[in-house]
């Protein structure tokens, strides 16, 4: 039979949203939809994001069996169930690269780093701290103020040569020190490379924590497509001795979205065996 | 300067420089030796009784200094984190644990040993319990726990020194007795105990200099050099006799000739500022740090860091004819093991006694033992003593935790302030 | 005549303040900091350079008879005409900068699409900029970059909607460009812009034109004798000037809190990433200090976090805090995550002014945590710094300064964000009578 | 009562800042004495027996805004002793007769030396206890230290306390005791009736009020509990461990329940249960109470473990007992004890097959998306994979 779920994972930057149909093993994408939270009601927005996913997709709301969100959105009204960030990331990475082993979730506040196995069952995890140092906010900031747009941020950074790091470990304080960096003459790309570096070092020493050592890391989230960042990440694991391979996918930022989807799918079969599904949630 | 002092002035360091050396040396050939190895604590370190069982000292926590001041700790630290170890706890066990898990090699070079016993002096600090349960539960060692308990109304009880003494007899003894396969002779241990004395009075002499205002010395930067034999694996051996009468000599010649303290650069040109400093330096950028002072001008005059080890100059000595009775009173006596309003004393009589300007606190992330309650403390000396303080928060040995800019803008900051003072007062 | 001239080089904004040689303050100018120091100093002190002109205009003016009951109408809007004077010669050249980053934007495909939205933005700009400067308008902010910025960023979303471009991309021209336009130097030419303004403000009031030039003309021609220069702040380590021309900020502070208010024994201060708590003796002089490092939550950065999140301007968020009728409590004040926190909450269904005055609280408790450990608010208490402007801030701090150290005075002058630059001005004015004295100059 | 009635008032007093029913109960007589401590065990029945009631003193949680507490404490120092401060310099702790600072870590243990700075009128006293644990040797010691404080205690009650009060004393907290594991086993069999934040608030308010109304509290609690009609939840069972000293704020215990983990047991409010068995209430109560402590006591960090082996084997054992599926290591930042133990902690269950996690709190978070996030995770996994 015929399954159709929804993912909504709701960030701290952006909303994403899948609709899924799956046929026991096989899946396909329906509709997407990937949403700058800006200065808007996240929620509203992730009810933006269903309505017109079932416009495009012409579903009715009761014919999506399963609407699982993720990420912050617990609260969403109209979802069936919900799954923690980091499992449906877990999940997404495998079905978006099956030979992942661990997943690096970097989004606009946080980083995470999780172990999974072959089945995207997650083994050990690892978040930063609530401090905001190196985060994707603070490279967007810093970003605008060097007049980089974010699609350039990658290809800039990877002609650095002469990375300049950051020394302060406070996200507004290192603004500051980027200014000063300026003034000193240090070259946009030398600032974003040192940016990234310190962020890859962060980044991979949760990796390291999470004991991820083989196979492939998959980069999942917001700035998982930002090439400069993976080529430090690949830097900083090289020099810390992991022997993993970074990657990402177009789709990287919809992992969580997807995962979301595809466990609401499994779970909406696991309830109808029980006969639960009255009470889903 | 003159050339003589110079040569005298290179002789005391080039002796402890050896002493090190040749301490080091002997940690890591054990394997040829069959000498067995204690590691131990620098608060409550035991040395004279350690020495009676022919066995060597091996403190951690130097070490861990060691490769602060060579720059490897913070690797170590990271290494550590990595494995579990919570960024908040103290940064000499994370670089300790890291050394391990990166092979063990000491200072030399050489792979130090796995020490044969983990005598726990749990003294003046919290961490230490938990630092060797950790290093038990990563190399099983036998472990032998001292608690100090501690002086929480100021003064040593009979029942705190009773406890103290019923451990050393009916547990540590022991257990030393069974490493080391040596049988404890108590006139053995008295012999070690008068050397630690008779170097304890010259230690004291040296602290003291500072008195001089022209101070001959700095008791905090130059300080951490003087005390080092003393709060090691040396004290009761002839050499640390002879390096305390070596610094001696040398110190009354600068006093002579009316030169300031050595510093890594020159001689100290003028003395601008004289200042008594609470807490621990930081490790990593020692150098750098030192400079902040030795720049403006401004000297310690005496500190509380260069009493962990042992506070001698309120008259405690290490005392033959009462050995173990001594040994206790020296770990209870020991700077963290006294209570607050005891610390707050001795501050505000080192301002007092040494014409101080005033007070700084150097704030140490890793170490509650230390840090918890300074501010208080500070704001206590200020009151009594009617000297402005200062406050600078740094670590011990995680580089990530040294401000430069910071720190160089409160020192500027708070000399500048005393200036302003001292011409305010001129003016009046 | 003699000037000394303090400039306070901050992580937001930069000061200066010129004081006469008996240490009366003439004049101060403030810009935004921006990554050149050189640049930010030299725009601060070119305002302060015009302030001290505005404040001889009304020296002059007060002694020409016919003139002396309009003084006060006449400076308000020979300032007004003189500033839109010197935005439009700005705008003019962040439009050629724009025009030329156009094609440098690799996101966008069609570059002659993308200069036509620029030409529309820029001329609604210029509109909007000049009815921001018509007479009696409130304006968000001074600064050319928060006007121009906030401006812009309307008109390219408004154009972005028609257009079918990238918002993104029209935004990054703009970001690429305005960081150019800053790093100018200011351009010299005062005296010309003074005289155009003038002959503005007679077109618009009906002022008569001769009767007015004069005074200007004169105040034109004192000569500014700049004597001695001291920098302080965050940035004075990498200000152009020898050593001994730079000082604490610190003492600046409590040496200009002093100044304001001789009775002032506690200062508190909140800039942009630093909180300051410091006593001072009957003299100006420091007894003790605190300040936070290393990590910026409280400081007067998280209201511009917010003001962001928020869409609004600065100036806008103590008053909306005013409304609030019930504080929420807020805990975390990292400043990063202040955007999130704001949001987790409105979902939550607090209202938008209760988080807000909840988070001004959150600020001024912290504050009063660094005032605590420098050792308390004794009588009288100065608040200075840029956020001392925002009067939720203010009102909450009296509140908790009341309530726990009982009835004493407050000080806050609307001027109190120069408090640091007039400090240094004041050490600016002693070290260079006393070199003078030294090199026996005349010192009258 | 219904549950809801006694969790309200338990709310009321956790939420009271300035004491009031002990300074209510003190105030019922001429002669009564309040004795604060902190965090983790002292000998209440001592103070008991003296006629005094011991007060618990656990921080000033996330209701507080702590302004003076700042300025005697860094950053990097956890929360507890800066709203203890607090309390202290706002003159909510005046009513106290005297207070008592029991070894746990080096920051409590200078706090006492702070607060005889602050208040050198009042009893301040540290107390020690041993980490040698044979009789002869920390036992003795022990003994000793425990008439000294009955000796100061006899002093500032004004009359000798003899050891007959001493062991009715036990007997009381021996009631409590038995309570207090009854409640804990109760909401071990059936979570979903004894949620969490309930129980928390519970063992809270014995911290505050008389022993005896605590112990009728928790009679009512358990009567009306086990009536009442709860749904259950589809939770995982873990086990809290980490959280001794310085409680989390009450909102993130119920994110951890809310996040899909049934909590089956803690070590919240551990000095409620410090002692694990029964006392003797017929021999010489200072050697009955150094005995329990020696040798029948509850683990924590804070307390040394003279064998390799025996790392652990507590928190094993109450895994077993309670049949949970993990561990949730909960520390409060900063706190030495609990942090350095930890990776000792988190081998011992790795090596044991129990899976676990483990975040950091302080008495006042405010953020709990980050919690909830990493207890929500373990929940899934130990649902969709077990
Ligand atoms: N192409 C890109 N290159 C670099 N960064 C990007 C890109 N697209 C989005 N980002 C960054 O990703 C972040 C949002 O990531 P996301 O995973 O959606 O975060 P969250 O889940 O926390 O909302 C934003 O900070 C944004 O700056
Ligand atoms: N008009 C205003 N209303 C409210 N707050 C303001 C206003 N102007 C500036 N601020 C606040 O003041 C801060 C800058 O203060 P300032 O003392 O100039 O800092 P710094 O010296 O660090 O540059 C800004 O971050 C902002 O929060
Ligand atoms: S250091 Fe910076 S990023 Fe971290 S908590 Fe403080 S303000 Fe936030
Ligand atoms: S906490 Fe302090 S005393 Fe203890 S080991 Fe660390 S530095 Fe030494
Ligand atoms: S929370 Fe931990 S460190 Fe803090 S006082 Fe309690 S036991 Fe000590």
């Amino acid at each position: 039979m015929t399954t159709i779920s929804a993912g909504i994972d709701v960030g701290t930057g952006a909303i994403k949203a899948v609709v899924f149909e799956s046929r026991g093993e096989d899946t396909q994408w329906l509709a997407r939809r990937n949403f700058k939270i800006r200065q808007r009601d996240p929620l509203k927005l992730a009810r933006t994001a269903f309505d017109e996913m079932l416009d495009e997709t012409d579903l009715s709301e009761d014919q999506v069996h399963y609407v699982a969100t993720t990420g912050g959105g617990e609260n969403v009204p109209f979802a069936t169930g919900h799954f923690y960030s980091m499992t449906s990331h877990a999940r997404g990475a495998i079905y978006l690269e099956s030979e992942a082993r661990s997943v690096l979730d970097i989004g606009a506040l946080h980083g995470r780093a999780v172990k999974i196995d072959g089945r995207g069952k997650v083994l050990a995890y690892r978040m930063t701290s609530q401090c905001a140092s190196g985060s994707g906010q603070f490279l967007e900031n810093i970003a605008r103020y060097l007049g980089i747009a974010q699609s350039e941020i990658g290809s800039l950074s990877l002609q650095g040569d002469d990375p300049e790091t950051v020394s302060s470990i406070c996200a507004v304080l290192a603004e500051t020190d980027v200014i000063n960096m300026v003034s000193r003459g240090i070259t946009a790309p030398n600032i974003l490379r040192g940016i990234h570096l310190s962020m890859a070092g962060r980044l991979a020493k949760l990796l390291r924590v999470v004991k991820a050592d083989d196979g492939i890391v998959f980069l999942s989230g917001g700035l998982a497509l930002d090439e400069g960042l993976r080529g430090a990440l690949n830097d900083s694991m090289t020099k810390m001795k992991l022997k993993i391979d970074a990657k990402s996918h177009p789709d990287s930022a919809f992992s969580g979205a997807i995962g979301a989807a595809v466990w609401g799918a499994y779970r909406y079969h696991k309830l109808l065996e029980q006969g639960v599904l009255e009470k889903a949630s | 300067m003159s050339k003589e002092s110079e040569v005298v002035k290179e002789s005391s360091m080039l002796m402890q420089k050896e002493m090190i050396a040749d301490n080091y040396e002997a940690l890591t050939s054990t394997a040829e030796s069959g000498r067995k190895v204690a590691s131990t604590f620098v608060p409550g370190n035991l040395n004279e009784l350690i020495m009676c069982f022919g066995m060597l000292n091996n403190l951690p926590e130097i070490n861990a200094i060691q490769n602060g001041m060579r720059k490897k700790s913070g690797a170590m630290i990271m290494d550590a984190e990595r494995n579990g170890h919570s960024e908040d706890v103290c940064t000499y066990v994370k670089a300790d644990i890291g050394q391990m898990s990166k092979g063990n090699i000491a200072p030399n070079g050489k792979p130090m040993p796995a020490p044969d016993l983990l005598l726990l002096s749990y003294t003046g600090c919290f961490t230490f319990m938990k630092w060797f349960e950790l290093l038990r539960h990563e190399h099983g060692c036998e472990t032998v726990m001292l608690q100090v308990p501690y002086t929480g109304d100021g003064v040593i009880t009979d029942n705190m020194r009773s406890y103290v003494i019923k451990q050393l007899k009916e547990e540590v003894i022991p257990a030393m007795e069974r490493v080391s396969g040596v049988k404890f002779d108590i006139d053995r241990l008295r012999e070690n105990l008068r050397r630690s004395a008779e170097a304890e009075d010259n230690l004291v002499w040296v602290l003291e200099s500072a008195k001089n205002v022209r101070s001959p010395i700095d008791a905090y930067f130059g300080g951490v050099y003087y005390i080092g034999p003393i709060f090691t694996a040396f004290r009761g051996t002839r050499e640390a006799i002879d390096y305390y009468r070596v610094l001696r000599g040398e110190i009354e010649q600068r006093i002579e000739q009316q030169l300031g303290p050595v510093t890594p650069e020159d001689d100290m040109e003028e003395e601008r500022y004289r200042l008594v400093v609470e807490g621990p330096p930081n490790w990593t950028s020692f150098r750098d740090f030192w400079k902040m002072f030795y720049d403006e001008g401004a000297v310690v005059v005496a500190s509380t860091y260069t009493k962990v080890g042992g506070v001698y100059d309120q008259g405690f000595r290490h005392d033959p004819d009462h050995p173990l009775e001594s040994l206790a009173e020296y770990c209870l006596g020991c700077y963290t093991n006294r209570n607050l309003p005891n610390r707050v004393d001795m501050l505000v009589n080192y301002v007092n006694d040494f014409q101080a300007d005033g007070l700084l606190v150097n704030s140490i992330k890793s170490c509650n033992s230390f840090s918890a309650g300074q501010l208080m403390m500070m704001q206590q000396v200020e009151k009594r003593s009617g000297k402005p303080a200062a406050f600078i928060e740094t670590d011990l040995v995680d580089p990530r935790y040294f401000s430069a800019a910071n720190v160089k803008n409160r020192l500027e900051s708070y000399f500048q302030m005393i200036e302003q003072k001292r011409s305010r007062i001129e003016a009046a | 005549m003699k000037c000394y001239i303090g400039i306070d080089l901050g992580s937001t904004t930069t000061k200066a303040v010129i004081v006469d040689e008996g240490g009366e303050a003439l004049g101060h100018g403030i810009t935004n900091s921006r990554s050149n120091y050189d640049t930010a100093s030299k725009v601060a002190k070119m305002e302060a350079v015009i302030s001290t002109r505005l404040t001889l205009f009304r020296q002059r003016l007060k002694c020409t008879p016919e003139l002396k009951d309009d003084t006060s109408q006449l400076l308000t809007e020979l300032e007004r005409c003189f500033r839109l004077e010197l935005f439009l010669e700005q705008l003019e050249e962040l439009h050629r900068a724009c025009a030329n980053n156009a094609g440098t934007v690799s996101t966008v495909d069609d570059r002659d699409a993308l200069r036509e939205a620029l030409e529309e933005i820029f001329q609604s700009l210029a509109q909007k900029l000049e009815s921001l400067f018509a007479p009696g308008v409130a304006r968000k902010s001074n600064f050319f970059r928060d006007l121009a910025g906030s401006a812009y960023m309307q008109a390219s979303e408004e154009v972005a909607k028609q257009t079918g471009l990238s918002f993104d991309a029209l935004l990054n021209v703009y970001d690429k460009s305005i960081i150019q336009v800053e790093s100018r130097p200011p351009s010299a030419n005062l005296d010309e812009k003074f005289l155009a303004a003038l002959d503005r403000v007679t077109e618009e009031t009906g002022f008569d034109r001769e009767r007015v030039r004069k005074p200007v003309q004169d105040a034109l021609k004192e000569d500014i004798e700049e004597c001695y220069t001291v920098g302080t702040g965050y940035g004075r380590v990498r200000l152009p000037f020898p050593k001994e021309h730079i000082r604490s900020e610190i003492l600046c502070h409590g040496l200009g809190a002093h100044l304001m208010y001789p009775g002032t024994r506690t200062v508190l201060d909140i800039g942009g990433q630093d909180t300051k708590g410091i006593q001072v003796d009957d003299t100006g002089i420091v007894a003790n200090f605190q300040m936070n490092d290393r990590c910026a939550a409280g400081c007067g950065r998280y209201l511009g976090y917010i003001a962001d999140e928020m869409n609004m301007g600065l100036h806008e968020l103590g008053p909306m805090a005013m409304k609030s009728t019930r504080t929420v409590r807020i805990n975390s004040t990292c400043t990063v995550f202040a955007g999130a926190e704001l949001r987790d909450r409105l979902a939550l269904g607090e209202k938008r002014e209760d988080i807000i005055a909840g988070l001004h609280r959150a600020i001024v408790l912290r504050a009063m945590s660094i005032i605590s450990r420098s050792g308390g608010v004794s009588n009288e208490f100065t608040f200075t710094g840029g956020v001392a402007k925002n009067e939720a801030a203010v009102k909450e701090l009296r509140k908790l300064v009341v309530e726990n150290y009982g009835d004493v005075t407050i000080n806050i002058d609307p001027d109190s964000i120069y408090t640091g630059a007039l400090g240094a001005a004041e050490f600016a004015r002693r070290s260079g009578t006393q070199a003078s004295l030294a090199t026996g100059g005349n010192p009258s | 009562m219904a549950v809801k009635d006694i969790i309200e008032r338990c709310t009321e007093l956790y939420r009271d800042l300035e004491f009031n029913a002990a300074k209510r109960w003190k105030a019922a007589g001429s002669d009564r004495k309040v004795m604060g401590y902190m965090p983790v065990y002292v000998p209440e029945e001592i103070i008991h027996a003296a006629g005094m009631m011991p007060l618990g003193i656990v921080g000033g949680g996330d209701q507080m805004e702590v302004i003076h507490g700042d300025a005697y404490y860094q950053s990097y120092i956890c929360r507890i002793p800066r709203s203890t401060i607090e309390l202290g310099v706002t003159g909510k702790l005046d009513f106290l007769d005297g207070i008592l600072f029991p070894s746990i870590c080096d920051v409590i243990r200078n706090l006492s030396g702070m607060w005889k700075m602050m208040r050198p009128d009042m009893y301040v006293q540290y107390f020690d206890v041993p980490q040698n644990f044979a009789d002869g040797i920390g036992g003795e010691y022990y003994v000793k230290e425990l008439e000294h404080l009955r000796d100061e205690f006899s002093a500032l009650a004004g009359r000798p306390v003899g050891d007959d009060a001493i062991n009715r004393s036990i007997a009381l907290y021996n009631e409590r005791r038995r309570l207090v594991r009854e409640i804990y086993d109760f909401r071990s069999e059936a979570p979903w009736k004894a949620p969490t934040a309930e129980v928390h608030l519970l063992m809270r308010a014995g911290l505050v009020i008389p022993v005896e109304e605590h112990i009728r509290m928790m009679q009512g609690y358990l009567a009306a509990a086990r009536e009442e009609d709860r749904p259950v939840r589809d939770c995982c069972r873990v086990v809290i461990n980490g959280s001794f000293c310085e409680q989390p704020p009450l909102n993130l215990i119920k994110t951890i329940e809310m996040a899909g983990c049934y909590v089956v047991d803690d070590d919240y409010m551990l000095g409620n249960r410090w002692l694990l068995e029964d006392l003797a209430t017929d021999g010489n109560p200072l050697e009955v109470l150094a005995d329990a402590f020696l040798h029948h006591s509850a683990d924590t960090a804070a307390k040394y473990c003279p064998r390799k082996e025996d790392v652990g084997r507590f928190l094993l054992q109450s895994v077993k007992d309670t049949k949970a599926e993990g561990v949730i290591f909960s520390a409060p930042s900063f706190c030495d004890p609990a942090l350095l133990e930890r990776p000792m902690l988190a081998d011992r269950m790795s090596e044991h097959g129990i899976p676990h996690i483990s975040f950091k709190y302080a008495e006042n978070s405010g953020q709990m998306q980050p919690i909830r996030e990493q207890a929500g995770t373990f929940a899934d996994t130990l649902k969709l994979w077990s």
